[in-house]
């Protein structure tokens, strides 16, 4: 089980990694949703076989191909690769980089002066305790969700309509 | 499976953190928008990793709750997003960020 | 065994692997075979021979069209994103064959038939395998291709959306996910009859999953040569090709699982050779039922694929999910 | 009938409300039909409360109306309350009856200005606030009246706004009024806390019990409230504003600077005669100002050659009467003056509206006279009032007042008082009657045709006032016996005779002496004024003996030089200061917010690292 996480752990962050250093869109796209497989699989080893389960059907299956419709549909081409490349100099990662390390320093920071370590993964959390839940005390929340998609089906109707 | 080994908690915290790092770093460093919002998923993907660790800590459901509850946030955000991004690309002809900066003060 | 020296958990173990290999053999070469299977019936239907030289009854043929894929040339255009180019057949292939992990095929027999999370397994297999499509038709960077690769986006993506839908029927008849509970739950009567609804919308939206006439608009010969693969060529569009006729196998096979009772027939317990007799007679009905409807139906336009599956397949398989609800609830509370 | 009580201020308020949310909107004749409407119906409302009040009097002699409790906040109650007894009834009368007068007469004058429906929601806000002022059983709705009858002076004397001159006249009668009122403020924040209460009856008859006569508190409540009393009716040392209060339209000056408002101090004076009963150094001081600002305003009106500036320092020199008589201790002929003042000065005012009209907006008397035969009801008008004014004996109002106040003061032993008073009435025939005589005898020399006016609007006020001016009007009897004290000094007798007969023979002679220097050559008069201490006397006349330039050279230019030293001090720099950083603040925020949204996200990004630093490490 360890091992399984930290597989998946070293792959999330390595594909992750490529995902937002690629030039090309697709290559980053393919590298995210390898990290999303990879999430999924931490899931798994971490005792929840449903969130890991709809990470890959809704996140990789569905939002992610989403994205590669688009660039599909954008069909960028090779100029965009190398305006990407002549973007990403190394004076423009710096900053960012401290910024995202110092922020990283600090969770670690935090997790650091956590009590004493708790297990998990003891078990698994299945698909019929979270859809009690759900429909349970979280009931409001699904709906206030289904308002939040309906939002975004019209909004998203609305902008990606020809003019 | 037939002795429940477990791992501590933090690492799947240090996980979500790594993550959160890198889908900030990518929304910082990144000027096309598409990259932008690929960031945006993966910070999001780190929290809810988050959520589900400590979850699966508790022995409860809430954390899948809240993952649920993200996954509709970023599937909203990716379908809003992205029209987004089709009209930027059809306006601006470029991705560029910083070409949309019309709304600036 | 525990003579020779193994742990229990390691025979258990060589035993699954020896299972997961027989199955995926199996099933490979079932796939195969399906290529002569059609050919022969479309000619059959057609009123004409089909292929019939090589070999009895042109049986050779598929050792043939190997020989012939194996060896030839495996080109890569020069236009072509590489890496891309060469993950998308894997992927067609590796999705649908992994989704066999669920299927039982006799009592006892399957690679995961227990899994707690089934059939949703194969829901995002079968959401990943868009991917095989679209990047194989992007990084073709070919207008054909890319036309293809985005209509079979967006029609997988669509009748995925009721594909999970519809099964949740037959989930809720279970009360699981596991396949082999949902074969169990089958012994006092097939789902076919309670969740007619769900076998149908299951039924279409399995052949839009699989792009099999008269969903194979993003293959379409007339309009778009090959559609997403129109650059492949040698292994690689083997194993397109090939992963057409797994899917076939295996939503065939989901099919006689969830709906038809799975193995479950006369005296299957007791020799589950019979279980596996009964589990392929089955599949092979659907995988009949698929090959007729690709002789018989016409294609029919994009607009109307997109239609069918928004505006009817999904209300319905709305409705049927509305019911099963209602009636399992009334069941409990009564 | 006496629950009506609050419709009396409620139809003026409802018609300035009406007119001023129209904003100009409505057309003349509804203006004008809505703002004399209003006031008529509370003038009727007024006639009919006063049959009642005279018929049946309520128990106690008055009668107190709560609306609502205002506000209550520990032992500072306050009721919205009015209260009727015969001295607001006298108020009211005077102030509904005049004002419906005055404001009939200005629906003819003010035809064809531009903001005449402006005009008359003015009017009616003043009205409202002045029966506020006196129909209010609280110290606090007193000077709420106080300071709505304050505004509506300011607003009314910058009418014209365009003209900057009217807007400066207008801001020093506020400002002016202005310190007088705040003394009023803190007279009564001092009333407060020494009784308790700003209600008025109680706090009436409280006082006897909380002060010994001649205490220093009640002097010094006395003294503040004097101060308000003096800043609004224009005695000394606060009196210069009500010249140049004369620049708004001559009805108000008729209406607010003649019949009502500023004799608001001599009513509140009234009002609160039980305090100064208790300081007997503030009534002095009250007769004492009283007969101070009568002689000095009476030398200024002397020499002015505006018309309206003559009877706006008569009317000082009327009000100095007031508080002489009230300085006497004779409250009821104060009050008895008022009214008949009220008459005779609105139909003086109205009638000098009515010259200034025919004459083409020309003020200067110099630039009038011979009128009489082309004015002939304004010049009825003029004698009549002028004799009023003058105290002409037996046939005016204005002579049974005044010769009530002159005997008062002589009989209570204040000899000071009755001598001044005496002197008044001296000066005041004269320069009333040389007013009448340059105005209306000799020859036209002004310029363009003389027109009179016609019309019920503009005959029906003159009239009726000019009738109450006379005799008639001195016949009136208020019913003040059981509100103010009684009169010091006993009715009748010889001795009042010959002070009948003194005042008289004083009015005559000024008359006389008027009529000698003014009618025909006037040769006398022009060599007095071209001699050397004649030239330097009337320039000293003119000026109002300079308390313009003396306030000026007090007040004004040390203020404004202290102000322009202090124009960038410490609290300056401060406030600055703050303005500043505010505009560097918003420069780099405008520099900050550039349209990047990697600059937004980084920003954002750096603030979550500071705050979990901040939880981290704090």
């Amino acid at each position: 089980m360890e091992f399984a996480f930290d597989l998946s752990a070293a792959v999330a962050v390595i594909a992750t990694l490529l995902a937002i250093s690629s030039l090309d869109p697709v290559h980053a796209l393919l590298y995210l949703i390898v990290s999303l497989l990879a999430v999924a699989m931490v899931f798994f080893a971490i005792g929840a076989p449903f969130a890991g389960i709809l990470e890959v059907i809704v996140y990789a299956g569905a939002i992610m191909v989403l994205f590669v419709f688009v660039v599909m549909m954008l069909n960028l081409g090779r100029a965009a690769v190398e305006q990407e490349r002549r973007w990403l100099t190394p004076r423009v990662w710096a900053g960012p980089a401290v910024l995202a390390l110092v922020l990283l320093a600090e969770l670690l920071h935090v997790l650091g002066r956590m009590p004493a370590a708790a297990g998990i993964g003891e078990g698994t959390i299945g698909a019929r305790a979270v859809g009690a839940a759900l429909f349970g005390p979280y009931l409001l929340a699904v709906e206030l969700g289904s308002m939040l998609l309906l939002a975004a089906l019209v909004a998203a109707f609305h902008l990606g309509r020809n003019e | 499976m037939t002795e429940a080994t477990t791992l501590p908690l933090e690492h799947a915290l240090i996980l979500s953190g790594i993550l959160f790092a890198l889908g900030l770093l990518g929304i910082l460093a990144r000027r096309n928008v598409l990259f932008v919002l690929m960031s945006i998923e993966i910070m999001m993907n780190a929290a809810a990793l988050a959520f589900v660790a400590a979850g699966s800590r508790w022995h409860a459901a809430d954390g899948q709750i809240l993952f649920i509850l993200i996954l509709t946030l970023a599937a909203s955000e990716a379908s809003v997003g992205l029209a987004l991004v089709l009209q930027i690309y059809r306006r601006f002809g470029t991705l560029d960020t910083d070409a949309a900066g019309e709304l600036k003060g | 065994m525990s003579a020779i020296g193994f742990t229990p958990e390691v025979t258990a173990a060589l035993i699954a692997a020896v299972k997961a290999v027989v199955i995926l053999l199996g099933l490979v070469v079932t796939a195969a075979m399906l290529i002569w299977v059609e050919r022969r019936l479309l000619g059959l239907w057609q009123d004409r021979y089909g292929p019939n030289r090589v070999g009895w009854f042109g049986l050779l043929q598929v050792v043939a069209d190997m020989i012939k894929i194996f060896f030839k040339e495996d080109w890569t255009p020069p236009f072509v994103d590489k890496a891309a180019f060469w993950i998308a057949p894997m992927v067609a292939m590796s999705t649908f064959l992994l989704a066999f992990v669920l299927v039982p095929v006799a009592p006892g027999w399957g690679v995961a038939p227990d899994l707690n999370i089934g059939i949703l397994l194969f829901l995002a297999l079968a959401a990943l395998a868009v991917y095989a499509v679209m990047l194989g038709g992007w990084s073709s960077n070919s207008k054909y291709a890319l036309l293809g690769a985005l209509r079979s986006a967006a029609q997988m993506v669509s009748y995925e959306v009721f594909m999970g839908l519809a099964v949740m029927g037959v989930v809720m008849k279970a009360g699981s996910f596991a396949l082999s509970d949902i074969v169990a739950a089958q012994r006092h009567g097939w789902f076919i009859l309670p969740q007619f609804l769900g076998f149908c919308t299951f039924f279409v939206a399995g052949i839009a999953a699989t792009h099999r006439a008269p969903f194979d608009l993003p293959e379409a010969e007339q309009e778009l040569a090959a559609g997403y693969h129109t650059e492949y060529s040698g292994m690689k569009f083997g194993m397109f090709f090939v992963a057409e006729y797994v899917g076939v196998v295996l939503v065939s096979a989901l099919l006689a699982t969830l709906f038809l009772g799975g193995w479950l027939g006369p005296g299957a317990d007791r020799w589950p050779l019979l279980g596996f007799v009964y589990f392929s007679i089955k599949t092979f009905f659907f995988i009949m039922l698929f090959i007729l409807l690709r002789a018989a139906l016409p294609r029919p336009r994009y607009d109307q694929v997109m239609d069918g599956g928004w505006k009817f397949c999904l209300p319905v398989t709305l409705i049927n999910l509305l019911g099963t609800a209602a009636f399992v609830l009334a069941r409990q509370g009564g | 009938m006496y629950d009506l009580l609050y419709l009396v201020f409620a139809f003026p308020l409802a018609g300035f409300l009406v007119l001023a949310f129209a904003r100009g909107r409505v057309g003349e004749r509804l203006a004008a039909a809505i703002g004399v409407g209003s006031v008529g119906l509370s003038a009727l409302l007024t006639a009919a409360l006063a049959g009642q009040f005279l018929s049946h009097p309520p128990a106690g002699g008055a009668y107190t109306q709560t609306l609502w409790h205002w506000m209550s906040a520990g032992a500072f109650d306050v009721r919205f309350a009015l209260r009727l007894d015969g001295l607001s009834l006298s108020m009211m009368g005077v102030i509904t009856g005049v004002g419906f007068l005055i404001h009939l007469f200005a629906a003819w004058y003010m035809r064809g200005d531009e903001g005449y429906a402006r005009f008359f929601s003015y009017m009616n806000l003043f009205v409202a606030s002045m029966l506020f002022l006196v129909l209010g059983d609280s110290l606090l709705f007193l000077y709420l009246g106080w300071e709505g009858v304050g505004l509506c002076s300011y607003l009314l004397i910058g009418f014209w706004y365009k003209d900057p001159a009217n807007g400066a006249a207008a801001r020093k009668a506020f400002v002016v009024t202005r310190v007088g009122d705040t003394l009023f403020a803190i007279g009564l924040f001092l009333l407060f806390h020494s009784l308790g209460t700003l209600d008025i009856q109680q706090a009436l008859s409280l006082a006897p019990q909380q002060f010994a006569p001649g205490s220093p508190t009640v002097t010094l409540i006395t003294l503040l409230l004097l101060g308000g009393a003096v800043g609004k009716s224009a005695q000394l040392p606060l009196q210069t504003w009500l010249p140049d209060a004369m620049a708004g339209p001559t009805p108000v000056s008729a209406l607010i600077h003649a019949a009502t408002m500023v004799t608001a101090g001599v009513y509140l004076v009234a009002r609160t005669h039980t305090l100064y009963e208790l300081a007997p150094f503030s009534l002095h001081l009250v007769g004492g100002v009283g007969a101070v600002t009568l002689l000095l305003a009476g030398f200024s009106a002397l020499v002015q050659t505006d018309i309206k500036r003559v009877l706006a320092y008569s009317t000082m020199s009327q009000i100095g009467y007031m508080f002489l008589a009230e300085g006497a201790g004779a409250f009821q002929p104060a009050i008895f003056h008022l009214m008949t003042h009220a008459f005779f000065k609105a139909l003086l005012f109205l009638a000098a509206g009515a010259v200034i009209l025919a004459c083409h907006h020309e003020q200067d008397i110099f630039k009038m006279g011979g009128l009489r035969k082309k004015l002939p009801l304004a010049y009825a008008c003029f004698l009549v009032g002028g004799g009023a004014l003058a105290a002409f004996p037996y046939l005016t109002a204005g002579f049974y007042s005044k010769d009530e106040i002159l005997w008062q003061a002589y009989a209570s032993g204040h000899i000071g008082l009755f001598w001044a008073g005496l002197f008044g009435a001296f000066l005041t025939s004269i320069y009333t009657f040389r007013l009448i005589f340059i105005v209306f005898h000799g020859e036209y020399r002004g310029h363009g045709e003389v027109h009179a006016g016609h019309g019920l609007a503009y005959g029906l006020p003159l009239v009726v006032l000019l009738i109450l001016s006379t005799f008639v009007g001195g016949m009136i009897h208020q019913p003040l016996s059981g509100v103010l004290p009684a009169n010091p000094a006993e009715e009748g007798g010889a001795l009042q005779q010959q002070v009948a007969a003194l005042s008289g023979a004083v009015a005559i002679a000024g008359i006389a002496l008027a009529g000698a220097l003014f009618l025909g050559e006037r040769r006398f008069v022009a060599r007095l004024a071209q001699s050397a201490p004649g030239r330097w006397l009337s320039r000293w006349w003119f000026a109002a003996f300079g308390f313009d330039w003396l306030y000026d050279r007090l007040f004004v230019r040390p203020f404004l030089y202290v102000t322009r030293v202090n124009a960038a001090d410490v609290f300056d720099l401060a406030v600055a200061g703050i303005a500043t950083g505010l505009r560097a603040l918003y420069r780099g925020s405008v520099r900050s917010e550039n349209g990047r949204l990697r600059w937004y996200a980084a920003s954002m990004a750096a603030g979550a690292v500071l705050v979990i630093a901040a939880v981290i490490y704090l």
